[in-house]
């Protein structure tokens, strides 16, 4: 497979008569947009607004981000199983309006969506202060049941994300990174001499609004299997997931999956990475067994030497993590965990919810229960009460001046397991 | 301006004796005494050393309540701003000594302190969590390098600055997990970790494995028939509107509910506080994970004699495990002072 | 994985004091065995029968057929997700007890069932006439639901073929076949020259009693994804399936999936054998599509050159077959359908309810709408009346002197497309 | 015994004439003419050709009912045990007249005929399905080859005996499936023709794909409000306990039901008849199959006119394409003359 991105660098976002590209500056016509979302009959109001880095804004709730992208050439389209059809994708090329984002915005849960700020202490810890942001929000129609809003909201954000590059799809590229991914036949007999390489990449499907999708199928339905690299670059893997908003991977995570580009930076120089295997997180013990069972005899398949294991989530999903880990580790795989840590605010306590002696290399993201004071912002988006229902929040949260004390939980990617971030943690 | 240091040390490093004088009872020495002497010269002129208190180790061991006490009271009569103990090096009664000063000091007094050990003295794994241990040798051959660190931390310590990484300071770790932005982003520090690992190069896990509690069950009961049996949950149930305002996540507390005369959770009385989960279930039928109405039955039917008129409840999302250990605690000495037989843990 | 199948040669069956082996013959307790399925509490009455090649013994209606096997070393036990644990199987040792089988009996869904003769014409077109059969009969407690007859009706098969093994476990293998199933990183760079070949196989997982198993999941809910040769001869695939019984896969045929072993022959000599894709045939367009491009995209990543399809049921598969087939040629991956004939009685209708101009190489394993008449037997295990209903058969399809007149549709196994018969059929 | 076999043959092989006498009506001759010597002695003395029927290509192109009559008339009068007719080789009208000549003379006088044509011959494409179609060259020259196998397969056809495939006894496809049973299972076949396909060696398919019929929707309805909306369904809905008991798979057959006053089907009234889904959902209430519930709804609010008093049923399940395309013809008449404007097909 051989996937060509198209890259745009948007710099700046304003409003326009039509939605547009020029010299890094995205002019969205946010009446087209608007109707164009308001279509979904769930939603009782769509309002778009702005919010770019530097800004004294906060978002709140956040239920997903997501980058704006759309196919140019080749089979299918973005988001396939939700935009288009359901075509394998990842050939071809694919329009990437880098460093724009499309932020959904919705109190499905309240406790389980998240806060960006634009600028301040907050805006340290999630990667989207940096991105230029649309922002979508929701209100649904009275009575909407939650699952029901949550995939209307899943949807709006895909055609957003979507509309916005597909409505400037004519404009030539200012990059084109080309990724090259070789069947196995021939993965198997490059780069001799360098370990082969695989990533178990691990996907929240808990249930119950913890779910992700995979082509438009519910992860936890399947067993594990094999995706490529340039299929996830399409959007083949998305969120569907309402928990602590530090540690769920966004659409836009997953889109941009920094697992998959450090194994790519590092294939053919000091690794031959040769696959990606997609399995689930799920709730009974068995599931967990089968999954983890399948995941690690298809890296046996591939006949690996090593594998990244990145989590989602936190608490029940270290039980997978910890599985995974010790059935790699008995099958002579080498294993290098990423993790983010829920040690308490004074980080005296065990960080996670299951340990093994065979997990010796582990990545910490950071310590998602210490506290941070977010100052006010002249300006908010969403619905600024929910900070003290919110996973992270506390009652009392919100102050009185605006300000938010809140754990990292509930920063959006704070503490995002695939690596994201540059946040970590030490013993001290 | 200068700070006010008092200083403690045993009998053996105040010159008083070895083990023969190990009964020494706390006293106060005007001024420097002993190793405070290169303290002092570290310090220069931006602390003094206004007093040393020297205890002899065998008093302390066996008194230590006691001791404790009085050392307290006459570094509160010094009108100090810190207090430095040590360094104890390897020797265990001495190091448990200052180990247990520097924590009453912080508690009490509410003060800067901090001691020195060798990392093996029993008083660091009794310590290190409560108070700064510089790390030293296993002997008195080594005071001349633990100075400075003792010095430069207790400094910043009274400075209000905050305290590097252990290894750039000089301290041992207290065991605590404290975030910080490293060079990389977490998938690079991965993908380098795997190569490194492949290699059969050193790497450091930036996570060290803990090791778990293992709680043996207690014995299962003879006879239902006459047994209390009490609810127990994670799952937040709590009376609807959350009156003890527990925590979607990192609950810091617990509720105590009573359940006296309630046959069934209804959504008019009851919700779940959890964040970790999507509440319509819980929420729509509290039974669902509480299951009063349930137990209800079983009580009317004779299965068990009663269910306790009290459920317990907290918010099992991120929770930190010292604060669930706690919780456990308090919760376990309640139920058992109620005189229950039984407790039904429910999770989500 | 290296998987030993130690096979003891049954001739024989007769009842005993005990569970045994000697010679050929497998002495069965009756009545440990009775117990042992009796306590499933969903049955009102099990009964166990024997049948054996060339008696004047016919068995109606049909649900499943097993071969005992159970494991003798390495992890997991056969039929895992069912039997046992949830663990991946396919390594260390499995004891067979070749010639025997177990075949489970019940009126679930009626017309949905088959009709296997020990003798007469009708054997010819069975392969279980051939084998010694224990026949279980189970009737169900009053009012239990169709779907929780099929699931004990299922797992008493399992417990049944399991407990027969296990049973003779001490006894000496007479032979033993090694099977040794290299990782993917071995089998690309083994037998350069040789063209890679995959097998793309196809579960029945339409729903409503039409399931397939893949280590206890319904395969209805999976994406498509690899298993090993040795897996599947473990029991990781079984049967769920009422539905015709001419080209129902039983649980028998999974575990000696014949193109596994036409492959397997060929392996090393004329081709070089890397892998099996299993994936589903759902109802929708919309899941057809998606595994259909899901499976294909699995055989461009394993590189391969060709890929035989066995399809089963028939109708609504046949589109999934013939997308399967239209997506790989157009990949440039040749393929061999295995397909049967719905062509009427007299042979004049067309046979698939799907066509491609790129299925140019396919198996026909028969026309299942050809009649037969199956003449009166001596004895009769089951419930004979249901002939009238069976799906092959037609009211008046039993006589009155005993005999049946059914199409092939009717018999077990009689157009298996796995292709584990000789029968086909030719135009004229 | 010798069969009694009559031959047909055309003015041109009868001597008459070429295209000039094409205009000949039919005429009996007693005896062997033209090309029946060879046949002759091939029969040998199992089979003697009492007589010959002639008639021109052009006359029974234009005539070819009354032509029909005439023939089967003159041939019955033979008492004719069989009848071979042509070979026609490449002759297009010859080889229509032939086949059809044999046709009808297998359905109406119920004795094997048989004739032989080149394989492009239009007659081949017309009546390869009704008779045995020998092949031939696409000259006489091709007689002395096309001779034995005509005798051999009506010799067989006259004794009973089952005929061996089209290219063993030299005859052309029927295009009807037979079954039969191969060397090799169909996996090892499979494996086989795999490893030839991708070598480029030679090999051939068991089944050659058909080309389906594709039928153009008809126009969309202008206007609702008028319509007369019919119910057909591949489903299996039948009233309880099948009164016409078709079949739950590969139905020879369909229904016609009065559902006039009805507007739900009940379980106790409605079930399937279809084998080849679990029918727990169909029989709990059938208009999840066959939706007169929802329809009558819409007949109330007007949407449409009437819903047809007759629905149609018959079982999809491995129901020949052939059965199926006669179902929809004989149905699509009825509906037509009902005067209905729109059908809801519904299936499973």
């Amino acid at each position: 497979m051989k996937l060509e991105l198209h890259r745009l660098k948007v710099r700046r976002l304003a409003w326009g008569s039509r939605t547009a590209f020029d010299k890094g500056l995205l002019s969205i016509d946010r009446s087209a947009l608007t109707d164009l979302l308001a279509k979904d009959g769930r939603f009782r109001s769509v309002t778009l607004d702005l919010a770019l880095p530097g800004e004294s804004v906060r978002i709140i709730p956040v239920k997903d981000v997501i980058e704006p992208r759309c196919k140019l050439d080749g089979p299918g389209e973005v988001f396939p199983g939700f935009i288009g059809d359901v075509e394998t994708v990842g050939e071809g090329a694919t329009l990437v309006l880098e460093g724009a984002a499309v932020v959904t915005c919705g109190a499905i849960v309240g406790f389980q969506e998240g806060i960006i700020d634009m600028s301040g202490p907050g805006a340290d810890y999630t990667p989207f202060s940096k991105t230029c942001n649309l922002v979508v929000t929701f209100e649904p129609v009275d009575g909407l049941e939650k699952h029901e809003y949550e995939a209307a909201c899943r949807m709006a954000g895909f055609r957003a994300a979507r509309y916005l590059a597909d409505s400037v799809r004519d404009v030539a590229a200012e990059t084109i990174d080309t990724v090259q991914w070789p069947p196995l036949s021939e993965a198997m007999t490059a780069h001799p001499g360098l370990p082969k390489v695989a990533y178990l990449y691990m996907l929240q499907s808990q249930g119950l609004l913890h779910d992700t999708y995979l082509y438009g199928v519910d992860v936890k339905r399947i067993l594990p299997t094999l995706v490529s690299p340039t299929e996830v670059m399409d959007g083949a893997v998305v969120s569907g997931n309402c928990v602590s908003a530090c540690d769920k991977n966004s659409t836009y995570a997953h889109q941009n999956n920094p697992v998959i580009a450090a194994l790519l930076a590092r294939h053919g120089r000091e690794i031959n990475f040769v696959g990606c295997i997609v399995t689930n997180e799920n709730v009974t013990l068995a599931d967990k067994k089968r999954s983890s069972a399948a995941a690690v005899k298809l890296a046996r398949m591939l006949g690996v030497e090593g594998l990244v294991i990145s989590e989602e989530g936190f608490g029940n999903p270290d039980a997978d993590l910890i599985m995974n880990c010790r059935r790699a580790e008995a099958a002579g795989i080498r294993t290098v965990l990423i993790t983010d840590e829920f040690a308490g605010s004074d980080g005296a306590s065990q960080s996670l919810a299951d340990a093994a002696p065979e997990a010796t290399a582990v990545v910490s993201v950071g310590n998602a229960n210490a506290r941070v004071v977010l100052p006010p912002m002249e300006r908010v988006i969403g619905f600024p009460r929910e900070a003290n229902v919110i996973a992270g929040g506390f009652d009392g949260s919100m102050r009185d001046d605006g300000s938010i004390e809140v754990e990292l939980q509930a920063i959006t990617g704070a503490t995002n397991e695939l690596g994201f971030s540059r946040l970590s943690a030490v013993t001290v | 301006m200068t700070y006010r240091v008092v200083h403690y040390i045993n009998q053996f490093f105040a010159g008083i004796g070895g083990e023969e004088q190990a009964g020494q009872k706390p006293l106060l020495k005007e001024g420097i005494v002993g190793p405070g002497q290169a303290l002092a010269a570290e310090f220069g002129d931006k602390a003094t050393i206004v007093a040393t208190v020297v205890c002899g180790d065998g008093y302390f061991a066996e008194n230590m309540d006691e001791a404790t006490e009085t050392i307290i009271g006459l570094i509160a009569s010094c009108k100090a701003d810190a207090v430095i103990a040590g360094p104890a090096f390897n020797a265990g009664r001495y190091g448990t000594a200052c180990g247990a000063v520097c924590t009453a000091v912080k508690d009490r007094l509410a003060i800067p302190a901090l001691t020195a050990m060798y990392p093996e003295n029993p008083g660091v794994d009794l310590f290190r969590k409560e108070t700064i241990i510089v790390e030293t040798a296993d002997s008195a051959r080594g005071l001349r390098k633990a100075v400075p660190p003792m010095a430069s931390i207790l400094l910043k310590l009274l400075e209000g600055r905050e305290l590097g990484l252990p290894a750039e300071e000089g301290y041992l770790p207290q065991g605590l997990r404290k975030n910080l932005f490293r060079a990389e982003p977490g998938a690079e520090r991965a993908a380098s970790m795997l190569v490194k690992k492949l290699r059969g190069e050193p790497f450091e896990t930036e996570y060290p494995m803990p090791v778990f509690d293992r709680v043996p069950p207690a014995p299962a009961l003879k006879d239902l028939k006459g047994a209390r049996i009490a609810l127990v949950t994670s799952g937040g149930i709590v009376p609807k509107g959350n009156p003890d305002h527990i925590e979607a996540s990192s609950a810091s507390r617990y509720g105590e509910y009573d359940i006296s005369g309630v046959s069934d959770l209804t959504s008019a009385d009851y919700a779940t506080a959890h964040g970790g989960y999507d509440p319509t279930y819980a929420d729509g039928d509290a039974d669902r994970v509480l299951p009063v109405d349930v137990l209800r039955e079983m009580e009317r039917e004779g299965i068990f004699a009663k269910l306790h008129d009290l459920f317990y409840t907290t918010v099992g999302n991120g929770t930190p495990v010292a604060m669930a250990a706690r919780f456990g605690r308090e919760i376990a000495v309640k139920l058992r002072e109620a005189a229950v037989d039984a407790v039904i843990l429910t999770s989500t």
